[in-house]
């Protein structure tokens, strides 16, 4: 329930933290944050903040579980206890599985798997700080160190969720957005081949605000996108976007 | 950890290309048109122990949903509203592909797409259901069994689950002392209802896009949508459910084809309901 | 603890649901119910529901879990959410694992086992609706799915409960009569071998009891026995029975 | 799902032949008769900590049971019962065969027909374990550890648990204000007991029956029947707990053998409660 | 079950060698001396979400801990003290030999140490933390994640969990009618601090002593020893955590080896606190 | 929190169970009690009981488990739910997990592994009754089980805890002195090598207690090392100790 008198969008048409409807928050992308891991980024949306690690192409046991013609995709979205207001337990949520499968199909399209078969290449997501949008970071987060570990793919995956607040289409949504909003619709592209790899809506619209919030998403994945090119040349960017 | 899955159900390589190129003209290696649904039986009240039941079948694909109720607290958040935990399983008994254990992710993905579109349309009216507000409230829950699995369980199980949530009776709540409740089983009123909701799985196969893919078909496709569709016409929620990629312009064309077929899954629903009252 | 004044016969000797106590219950049985699984078959007992699946012989991964000389059966007995008074939760309970023993080690000593070496036979029961003798009519509905699945038996199974209420043995109980009796005795027979394959007692019977529930327990298989060979000619049958 | 068992223990050919050859001359490889105990050891009191327990040996078979209690709520069916919860594990440790992980299917089977068998007869007193009727109850954890596996698990766990229950004694709950209960571990009392049952498990050699089989005898039974019998010689609960098959005769033959065997055991508990009493 | 570890991480032989050999020498092969820690930063208040937080890094491995609070009641022994709950998962995120699933035995020994460690020098004064005394008490969850692993989890982990607590503020419990609690998340208050730890991990190579090891190293100690150290030098725990042996001599040495080291962790902390304050 | 009034040293210096600073409390070594187990021991240490049973080295599968130049070792410490003050659940603790490590770890460097490579020897240790010093008095069963069955050693292994009450150090604590006492230190040594292979410190020590409790724990211990020799000799042995 919306806490009486909580506007979403104010008199001069201005979000709870002062963006335009049409405006990303402030973004940091830095690739290449792990040792360990294979490939790794960081990507901070707001007050989301979402760490990547990938690892592989490399061989499991027992090798029935891999496949002959391409690589199988392990993905883990994961959030920590101390990401979220209350604690969230360690053990997975049926949230966490449902966006883990989400997140590993939409990558599956993006990677060429028949590059190395009998192989897995494995992608962790950890959320370490949760505020609205982190599977779109996620995601992102994911799309940066899978380049960052050299693994090819038919291009980068940039990702945004677009929000009904108040009965407006808002651009990229915060967490009161999106408990108190009227819907969400995350969603994940191959920006420069037009093409869709996650689309999830949360809540109700109609046929022609879908095609406005799509339009709208679509704006702040290009930005995005570029945000993640430079990060991938300069290993480190923060951006203050400006309204898309 | 969600895996990429590598027991796939076995389709020949023939029956797969002929299947896509009959697609391609427009056609279904069953006789149907690409925005057909298979022959669709509901009925409600199956099961007479439970307090709402659908058997559902489509095509060859068996779901019988079931509604149990029990007096529990409310959720901290919403102190006056009741409960519903919608919960799917998909059994070994249904297909030579699942496998016994805890719920896998597509069924975990399933129950929470259906969730998903009936708590935000508000489908069952949830307010209605404190019996002492902040303190006991009806807690509902919405079990989604596959029986048979031949294609398409998501609308197969919104039709059951939406079946069974229309024409469900609950045992009426008494406050007895001390504000300990009982339900009275010889009493029982329908649940109240704001809405109907249906989902629309669509599927892309060579650009082309169909509905109510067989679990043969769903070997071909690329990609797949779930568009659920309220009975006024909105989107009710959406998930692509698969791998591969959609355009743009697949997804708005998706969502016509799937408010279209909504039409045909809600007179179904409708006419069930009226065999009923 | 009987409610007080619930009489479960009554004057004229008659039970609760207006059976003589040597009646069955209503009969529904369906072969061929299931599209996937090579054989099914739907068993109704009363209130009782039960639908069966048999998949196989088929082979196993890993391979180590097989016997060289037999087929290994595994047989799961579940109940569905729904199927009860108060909501059952779908994880496997005690009682459910107990169940699934006792009606694989049945059907082991039914089926020729060792015609498929290396492979397994999978059971697979799910009540979905329980009014008492739910693993009797399981392990039917199981037998006649096993018969649709072509898979060769020394002989079909018929099941019933004996129970024993308000001091007389009645049968093939309802759950009214298995709450409130004072014994419950479900047993299953390779009926023209006369072999006895499932048999427990829940309850306290003198000697002399336990020999006259035997011999009603047998007169209800026999008939049950007719039924599930009609069931298997003509693949549906319905039967409101008679005292046996 | 129960699996037919692979890891089975291996004996001898030679040894198995010998064993059955042995039985269909009314012999056993060890020198017993068919229808005789081996020597059987019953220590109650074994576990101090413990309210109740006892080791009790059966040829090379070692059990340790142990009874724990508590203080919490009725079932709401029998508010003003007690509560107890029989439990049984197969540790490792016991035998080559017995595997790590909770409970399997031979664990659960023997703890609930050993639990069926004290509960139907009413063995404990259940209404006089109520504290405050409807509200708080004495809870009872009866814990069955198997120390060294040599066959006839069950009749072995069942002397371990009647003698347990008989030689329990419980703290004396004290009420509080606030309805808090104390145990108080100072003052104790007797469980309050109705009756007392053994089981008797007949095994199946070539149409011969035979009681308390060793873990190599367990290897050539064709089948098995778990017979309980109360101290006044009625039938407490039955269970075949194999494959294989009996015919009516062997299943009324063996329910005598076991109604016999049953003296013996009883005779044993008794001698065993009258050194501690 | 604890079973011999088989996936261990891989170093060449040659690599291995030439670490030994230098340590034997007094050399390590980044250039540190035996009793020198790799280069430390401390971050508090990481995570803005929490009620505390630190990000360790010390060399490279990555350590991020974060609390969260929360009103519960007491354990029974302790009616009056508040509750803190040590948690510590090494996800596979971190290092190609962490595999997926529940916590297992490293992490959970880690974490056992922490809170010992914690709760013996009595670290937060967890009697200030009563809400209504025998009732309400805040609920403390330490949550360590390891982000990146290069050996040398436990003082790293140790690290940021005592500069969690150090700086953590947590939200003012406010009793409400019928005893219910709220936490006022504006009002915050520092935690109740009474004393300080660090843990310094000694290992052995060939009768050299060495602390902080790289994962490599690792890989050639014969025996690790942990020794938790108070602010004021007294050992507030200690833990052999490996195979291996140590002399007597060898464990006196790792002590004096440890209170010395352990000075250089307290002036990181404090320098730490000193930018937050 | 210590009761008020408890005290754990009294006036003459004896502690709860009138035992000197110095004294070991009253010990019962068993070997062989197990029929099935290739090796097995039974130790009573003051009200503490446990057994030991080991298998192996035996084969285990699926064999990528094993290592190619040693046996692996596993091992389970465990307590029954009845051997508690409150009922135990069965299934293991984190405190049981901890335990087994320690435990696995300590015997991993007595036992001569590399003898059996491709096998594993299981180590079962199971607590019927705990008083304080399980996990001492659970690592010489064990060590007496290996000897029982066969398994070649660097020596045995002889364990016992210091404890710091009322600001003293003693030896070989009870449940009281671990409850409410200041410090818990179990140690286990291969005694006739002087090499230390299991330390653990719950509590606080100065360096000086330390060192003082390190040579307290020595004394114990060798004497405990005569009775588990003894044991091995006789099968049987039951002490009263005095003072170390």
């Amino acid at each position: 329930m919306k806490p009486e008198g909580l506007k979403l969008i104010n008199e001069e048409g201005l979000r709870v933290d002062g963006r335009k409807p049409d405006e990303l928050r402030p973004v940091v992308m830095e690739v290449g944050v792990l040792k360990n891991a294979d490939g790794s980024a960081y990507v901070q949306q707001g007050n989301t903040k979402v760490i990547a690690a990938v690892y592989g192409p490399r061989e499991i046991h027992p090798k029935h579980l891999t496949l002959p013609d391409r690589a199988i995709l392990r993905t883990r979205y994961h959030m920590v206890p101390y990401s979220t207001d209350e604690r969230k337990s360690p053990a997975p949520t049926r949230r966490e599985i449902e966006l883990s499968k989400v997140i590993r199909e939409a990558l599956e399209s993006v990677i060429f798997v028949e590059l190395y078969p009998r192989t897995t290449i494995d992608v962790f997501i950890e959320v370490i700080q949760a505020d609205a949008g982190t599977r779109t970071a996620g995601i992102m987060a994911a799309s940066l160190a899978l380049a960052d570990a050299g693994i090819p793919m038919r291009d980068l995956v940039a990702a945004v969720a677009v929000g009904k607040v108040d009965g407006q289409l808002v651009l990229d949504i915060n967490q009161l957005e999106d408990e108190y909003g009227e819907a969400d619709m995350p969603i994940a592209m191959m920006p420069s081949l037009g093409k869709i790899v996650l689309l999830q809506l949360n809540g109700v619209l109609t046929e022609e605000e879908f095609k406005q919030a799509l339009q709208l998403a679509k704006k702040g994945i290009m930005k995005l996108y570029e945000y993640e090119q430079q990060a991938l040349r300069k290993k480190y960017v923060e951006i203050k976007p400006e309204e898309v | 950890m969600s895996i990429t899955p590598t027991n796939l159900r076995i389709v020949s390589t023939l029956k797969k290309h002929s299947m896509a190129s009959l697609i391609e003209k427009g056609l279904r290696i069953d006789g149907r048109k690409l925005n057909e649904y298979r022959e669709i039986t509901i009925i409600p009240n199956y099961i007479a122990k439970a307090e709402g039941s659908a058997y559902v079948k489509v095509g060859g694909t068996v779901v019988i949903a079931g509604l149990k109720v029990g007096v529990g607290t409310p959720f901290p958040d919403t102190p006056n509203d009741g409960v519903i935990t919608v919960n799917a399983e998909f059994v070994p008994f249904a297909s030579p592909t699942f496998e016994p254990g805890p719920p896998d992710e597509n069924a975990i993905e399933l129950a929470r797409v259906i969730d998903r579109s009936i708590r935000e349309l508000r489908v069952v009216d949830l307010s209605k259901l404190a019996i002492i507000p902040g303190e006991k409230v009806y807690i509902l829950w919405l079990d989604i069994y596959v029986f048979d699995h031949d294609g398409n369980l998501l609308d197969s199980s919104m039709l059951a689950a939406m079946t069974t949530l229309l024409t469900a009776k609950i045992p009426k709540a008494v406050v007895k002392e001390e504000k300990n409740v009982e339900l009275n089983k010889e009493e029982k009123i329908p649940l109240p209802i704001n809405n109907k909701v249906v989902t629309v799985t669509v599927g892309k196969v060579n650009n082309k896009l169909i509905i109510d893919p067989t679990v043969d078909e769903e070997q071909i496709l690329e990609c797949k949508l779930a568009v659920s569709i309220s009975e006024d016409g909105r989107i009710a929620g959406m998930q692509k459910m698969s791998t591969g990629v959609f355009t743009e312009d697949e997804v708005l064309e998706a969502v016509k084809l799937a408010k279209e077929a909504s039409k045909t899954l809600f007179a179904k629903i409708n006419e069930a309901l009226s065999k009923v009252q």
